[in-house]
């Protein structure tokens, strides 16, 4: 297996909920010129690319095709894939692949979603429509008021059985959630390539409205307009292509449950809240890297929360702490930016929600982290050596995670 | 680098299999792992292929992963042609960080989607969806147009290949749309489309599914005595707009040549055994195999006409009947592979090819070829 | 930041028509739950190897990868697995009648289901709790057979 | 209760499709002012000379923003073509009464052709290297449509 780092990152300029000004594959261009431009690589130094976002997000099919010379990708091997929310870490995993398996040698991974261009909750609800409809052929209540089968509050509705499952193991109070959401507001504020950049107190999330108890308005992420580019190496061409100060993928790990919630046909098995997957793919990346204690190793993570009380689950279930210890964590100080272990200092997806690059930026962050060269004030003042990354999605039941660090595994 | 080798295959292609896409999975993949004597624990990884649009559900792995066994395993979805998922899964294994990998790819155009529609939804929705001209169809007229301008090639060539791949279908148990017997007058009396694209020119809308199991080396010695091992991978994306040359195809020629480049193969004609090609259309099989350097430019008309690319010559084109026996979109790509791994175990029954040692199968993706992707295979492992 | 988006370009619109698909799904296990419910019984399928009960099944056990097919009946009583509250209805805006729906794992079966809850004031509402279904009193074969679930207080 | 369980399939339609709306980007917004004026616009790639219609950002080749400006046709040449006895309506193929003709057409100053539709021609003159002229729709509808098809010159 080779070594392989993340040599550079590109956003998008900005991450808004609206990029009224131009077109699908104009965007995607943005992030990935602007890769080349903090690398000082060309499109002549890729070997191949790796492409990914939520089609139906959308309602385009193979848009990598349509896409080809506007992402620099003319003539090159491209790789589409496709997995729901993770699909931004899936889609560097397989850059991580193709790098560390010797094929290719630079390549780059490019994941969007323009979701002004459709409308989100179609795009989720079609996820399960037809079995939803197939389920009130057997007279299930789609309003969810009477019967057996669908339950109350939407999609967020869903996050919140999640969340009162956490709370009730956890021993965190609801208060937590809307702390850790003001949290990750304020550092969304210090992050340029935020979307909801406004200064948040834990009054103003608590001032929202509850939608589906324990989750309220302020819990939820935005839809957002962005595309974010990583372009990886293998360790001879880190030696040739850069002056060294990169970021090293030392673990990967993905996992799949079956579908935890709206599983309507086949019968749902598991707690939401449980996500086994987590613990199968940490496990193993964490085993790659060489990480004994991951509570002691870990220095900063970036994690996939969609909602803001799982930041808190994330950090349990990855074992950066011990199971009902992260609102502790919380309560001390230790998840924000200065702290012992900073969480999101991004804003987190909680923050920033182009879904399709979302698991991407979770790495990405990291990597620039690692390298000093966040813009913005959201930089974590201490060193960072080992770096958690996260990403989450499909009906509950994928978690992909990546491990960085500022020197390459041992072999 | 590690040696890779795909260690078994099972397919399923019917007009309509009568299933959900879960049973049709689950059924696949529980008779395949017995067939190949393991357990879905003994996978360390599975590289599904199939695509939002096609099965018409958002995330369309969600209910895939249980069906083939990925219950708290690690997975991935490719949404590309099956080549490209077995690419990656041979890239996966490569890495290091796993032994076996099952690529699993399926799509139900018989009987849940529309072929023709779906091929819409990849058009720019800015330009070709708003002023809905462009369709499969007409776009494959427009290169077959292309091509036979360029080479001066006749239409009748065209039905003598759509008749020789219908032909070598009906021998296949696993293509449904053969036609014993039929003759190039026969395709040629079918329905003109779009001129000069007719209907037997034309793909079967199709349900189907195939799995393939590969492994590194040491596993794959212990999971049979006739691996079939990777040999060489290549892919290549063109332009998605008309400003290249449709007659020929940049994109199968540099896809060839990095695969030939990794397989040590110089002289394709003479190391190839056979070739498993996925032309949708008739017209696609020579520009596909010129470009992989099989036979000369243009040479279409002299193919057919002397059986050059006939079961029992030199170089078999798509003895299964290729993509008009049967093409279930992300697994047709997956199909061909399997095919070449029928053959090469000596497993293709009636359409056995003899003495055939190493092959090559092509996947595509996209409306005039734009995105291909090929693998070569063989019995030597070198 | 100094980046300014450029002047606002149109609109043009596209479909993605789902009409068009005639989707299949395995409905083994919601033919035998529904059926059952004629006679206001709850029925379940159960793993051979792992003893796992699914409500509504599939027709194969994801941990075990085998066919399965005997059939169990399950319990109208379950626990409170987890649940939420609604309270603003699906455009956000708030409503008068809070409702709880909670995530309920049946006695006999490994799966739940998500029914409403009545009958309790949702402050007092907990995980852990037992729940009773309410039939109605003409079951005719649907999920909507059970009326509503509430709270066991023994 | 052990009696074999039967396989159930259950198909369900999903009556609904999903509209999307597509920001055209400042490439085509621009185009489609042009056809408003009877002008049909195209951008040049400054390193290899590519003129692209529709006119579009980035010239993969040169890996160059296309950032000239240049006026085309409104003749061209036919470059490529076909002839249609079927049209396909969401993905169905339906018979056409009178056939419909489909060119590519390379328009006086571009590289890159254009596909247009044809009228007003027998089927059987439709060959390569025709030259035909652009017809605009009279009132421009401020829409793609403004180019409406292409007929013979002369």
């Amino acid at each position: 297996m080779r070594n392989v780092a993340i040599i550079g990152v590109g956003y998008t300029p900005v991450f808004v909920s609206k990029r009224k000004d131009v077109n699908i594959v104009e965007m995607m261009s943005e992030s990935v010129d602007a890769a080349f431009r903090n690398t000082g690589l060309t499109p002549d130094d890729i070997d191949a690319v790796t492409f990914g976002n939520m089609q139906t997000f959308e309602g385009l099919n193979l848009p990598h095709l349509w896409a080809s010379e506007h992402i620099r990708a003319l003539d090159k091997p491209v790789l589409r894939v496709s997995t729901g929310g993770t699909v931004g870490m899936s889609v560097l995993q397989a850059a991580y692949y193709y790098v560390a398996s010797g094929v290719y040698d630079v390549v780059m991974a490019t994941s969007w979603e323009k979701q002004s261009e459709g409308d989100s909750q179609v795009g989720l609800a079609g996820i399960v429509l037809p079995e939803a409809i197939a389920m009130v052929q057997h007279g299930m209540d789609l309003f969810g008021i009477k019967g057996l089968g669908f339950g109350g509050g939407g999609s967020t509705g869903a996050a919140s059985y999640q969340a009162m499952s956490y709370l009730h193991h956890s021993g965190a109070s609801p208060e937590h959630i809307d702390k850790m959401a003001a949290l990750e507001r304020s550092n969304a504020v210090l992050n340029p390539y935020a979307h909801l950049r406004k200064k948040t107190t834990v009054e103003d999330i608590q001032a929202t409205q509850m939608v589906a108890y324990p989750l309220r308005f302020g819990h939820t992420c935005p839809t957002t307009d962005g595309a974010t580019t990583c372009i990886v190496a293998s360790e001879d061409m880190v030696k040739k292509l850069t002056d060294g100060n990169v970021a090293w993928i030392t673990g990967v790990g993905y996992a799949a449950s079956d579908p935890c919630t709206a599983n309507f046909l086949e019968g749902q098995i598991t707690d939401p809240a449980e996500q086994m997957p987590a613990k199968i793919a940490v496990e193993k990346a964490y085993k790659q890297a060489g990480i004994k204690d991951p509570c002691k190793e870990i220095d900063m993570c970036e994690l996939y929360n969609g909602f803001a009380h799982q930041s808190l689950m994330w950090l349990e279930k990855l074992g950066v702490c011990k199971e009902g210890e992260a609102h502790q964590m919380l309560d001390a100080g230790a998840l924000e930016i200065d702290g012992e272990m900073p969480t999101n200092a991004s804003g987190g997806v909680f923050s920033t929600n182009a879904i399709g690059s979302s698991a991407m930026n979770r790495p990405a962050e990291c990597a620039l982290q690692i390298m000093r060269k966040i813009e913005g004030e959201h930089q974590i003042p201490k060193k960072i050596r080992k770096a958690l990354s996260h990403g989450w999605g499909g009906l509950f039941q994928y978690v992909a995670v990546m491990i960085l660090a500022d020197e390459p595994a041992k072999s | 680098m590690r040696k890779v080798a795909i260690v078994g295959q099972k397919q399923i292609n019917a007009a309509d299999v009568g299933k959900s896409r879960e049973r049709m999975l689950f059924e696949l993949c529980r008779d395949f792992y017995k067939e190949m004597g393991i357990t879905r624990h003994d996978i360390d990884t599975f590289v599904l292929c199939s695509n939002d649009f096609y099965s018409g559900h958002t995330i369309s792995n969600v209910f895939e992963d249980c069906p083939v066994g990925a219950y708290m395993k690690d997975e991935t979805k490719v949404e590309a042609d099956g080549v490209m998922a077995a690419t990656y899964a041979f890239i996966r294994i490569l890495s290091g960080l796993y032994d076996t990998a099952v690529v699993v790819a399926s799509s139900q155009g018989g009987s849940v989607m529309r072929p023709y529609l779906q091929m819409d939804y990849s058009l720019n929705p800015t330009y070709d969806r708003q002023v809905d001209l462009l369709n499969e169809v007409n776009a494959a007229a427009l290169q077959a147009r292309a091509y036979m301008d360029e080479f001066g090639v006749s239409e009748e060539v065209l039905d003598k290949i759509a008749a020789r791949n219908l032909r070598n279908a009906a021998r296949n148990p696993y293509a449904f749309n053969g036609k014993t017997d039929v003759t190039p007058a026969d395709v040629a009396n079918s329905d003109v489309l779009y001129e000069p694209i007719k209907a037997m020119h034309c793909y079967p809308f199709t349900d189907g599914a195939c799995v393939l199991l590969l492994a590194a080396e040491d596993r794959a010695k212990e999971l049979t005595d006739a691996p079939v091992w990777i040999k060489g991978v290549g892919d290549l994306l063109e332009t998605y707009y008309p400003e290249r040359d449709v007659s020929r195809s940049k994109s199968v020629k540099s896809s060839a040549e990095r695969a030939y480049k990794m397989a040590g193969i110089s002289d394709p004609a003479s190391e190839l055994d056979l070739v498993e090609v996925s032309a949708k259309f008739s017209y696609q099989e020579p520009i596909i195999c010129e470009a992989l350097g099989l036979f000369p430019e243009g040479s279409a008309g002299d193919v057919a006409d002397r059986g050059l690319a006939d079961m029992d010559s030199a170089m078999p084109v798509s003895p299964s009947g290729g993509a008009l026996g049967a093409y279930a979109f992300c697994a047709g790509g997956l199909v061909r592979i399997a095919e070449c791994y029928r053959q090469l175990t000596g497993g293709a029954g009636d359409t056995q090819v003899a003495d055939a040692h190493t092959a090559l199968a092509h996947g595509q993706d996209g409306l005039f070829l734009q995105h291909n992707a090929v693998m070569v295979v063989s019995t030597e492992e070198g | 930041m100094t980046f300014e988006m450029g002047p606002e370009t149109r609109q043009v619109e596209a479909m993605w028509d789902v009409s068009t698909y005639n989707y299949r799904m395995d409905g083994t296990g919601i033919r035998l739950l529904t059926e059952g419910m004629k006679e206001k019984k709850l029925r379940g399928i159960r793993c051979g190897e792992c003893g796992m009960v699914y409500m509504p099944g599939p027709s194969y056990c994801r941990k075990c990868f085998v066919d399965i097919d005997e059939v169990v009946e399950v319990k109208d009583t379950g626990t409170v697995m987890s649940y939420c509250v609604t309270m603003a209805d699906v455009r956000g805006n708030p409503i008068e009648e809070f409702r709880i729906s909670a995530m309920i794992q049946f006695d006999g079966a490994d799966t739940w289901f998500v029914g409403t809850v009545t009958g309790v004031e949702w402050q007092d509402f907990k995980v852990g709790m037992r729940v009773k279904a309410v039939w109605v009193d003409e079951p005719a074969g649907s999920l909507s057979d059970i009326d509503r679930f509430e709270v066991i207080t023994d | 209760m052990a009696d074999k369980l039967e396989r159930v399939v259950v198909e369900a339609q999903v009556p609904l499709d999903y509209t999307y709306n597509y920001r055209v980007g400042p490439y085509i917004e621009r185009y489609i002012k042009g056809l408003g004026d009877k002008k049909i616009l195209a951008t040049k790639c400054p390193q290899c000379s590519k003129v692209a219609v529709p006119p579009r950002k980035e010239c993969g080749v040169c890996n160059k923003i296309m950032d000239e400006w240049v006026e085309v046709g409104p003749e061209g040449v036919v470059d490529n073509y076909t002839v249609g006895h079927v049209k396909i309506e969401k993905g169905l193929v339906e018979n056409l009464e009178s056939p419909a003709l489909l060119a590519m057409i390379t328009l006086d100053g571009a590289t890159v052709p254009l596909l247009a539709e044809v009228k007003g021609m027998a089927p059987t003159d439709l060959k390569k290297g025709l030259r035909v002229k652009a017809v605009f729709t009279d009132p421009a509808e401020d829409s793609l449509a403004d180019l409406s098809h292409f007929e013979q010159v002369g």
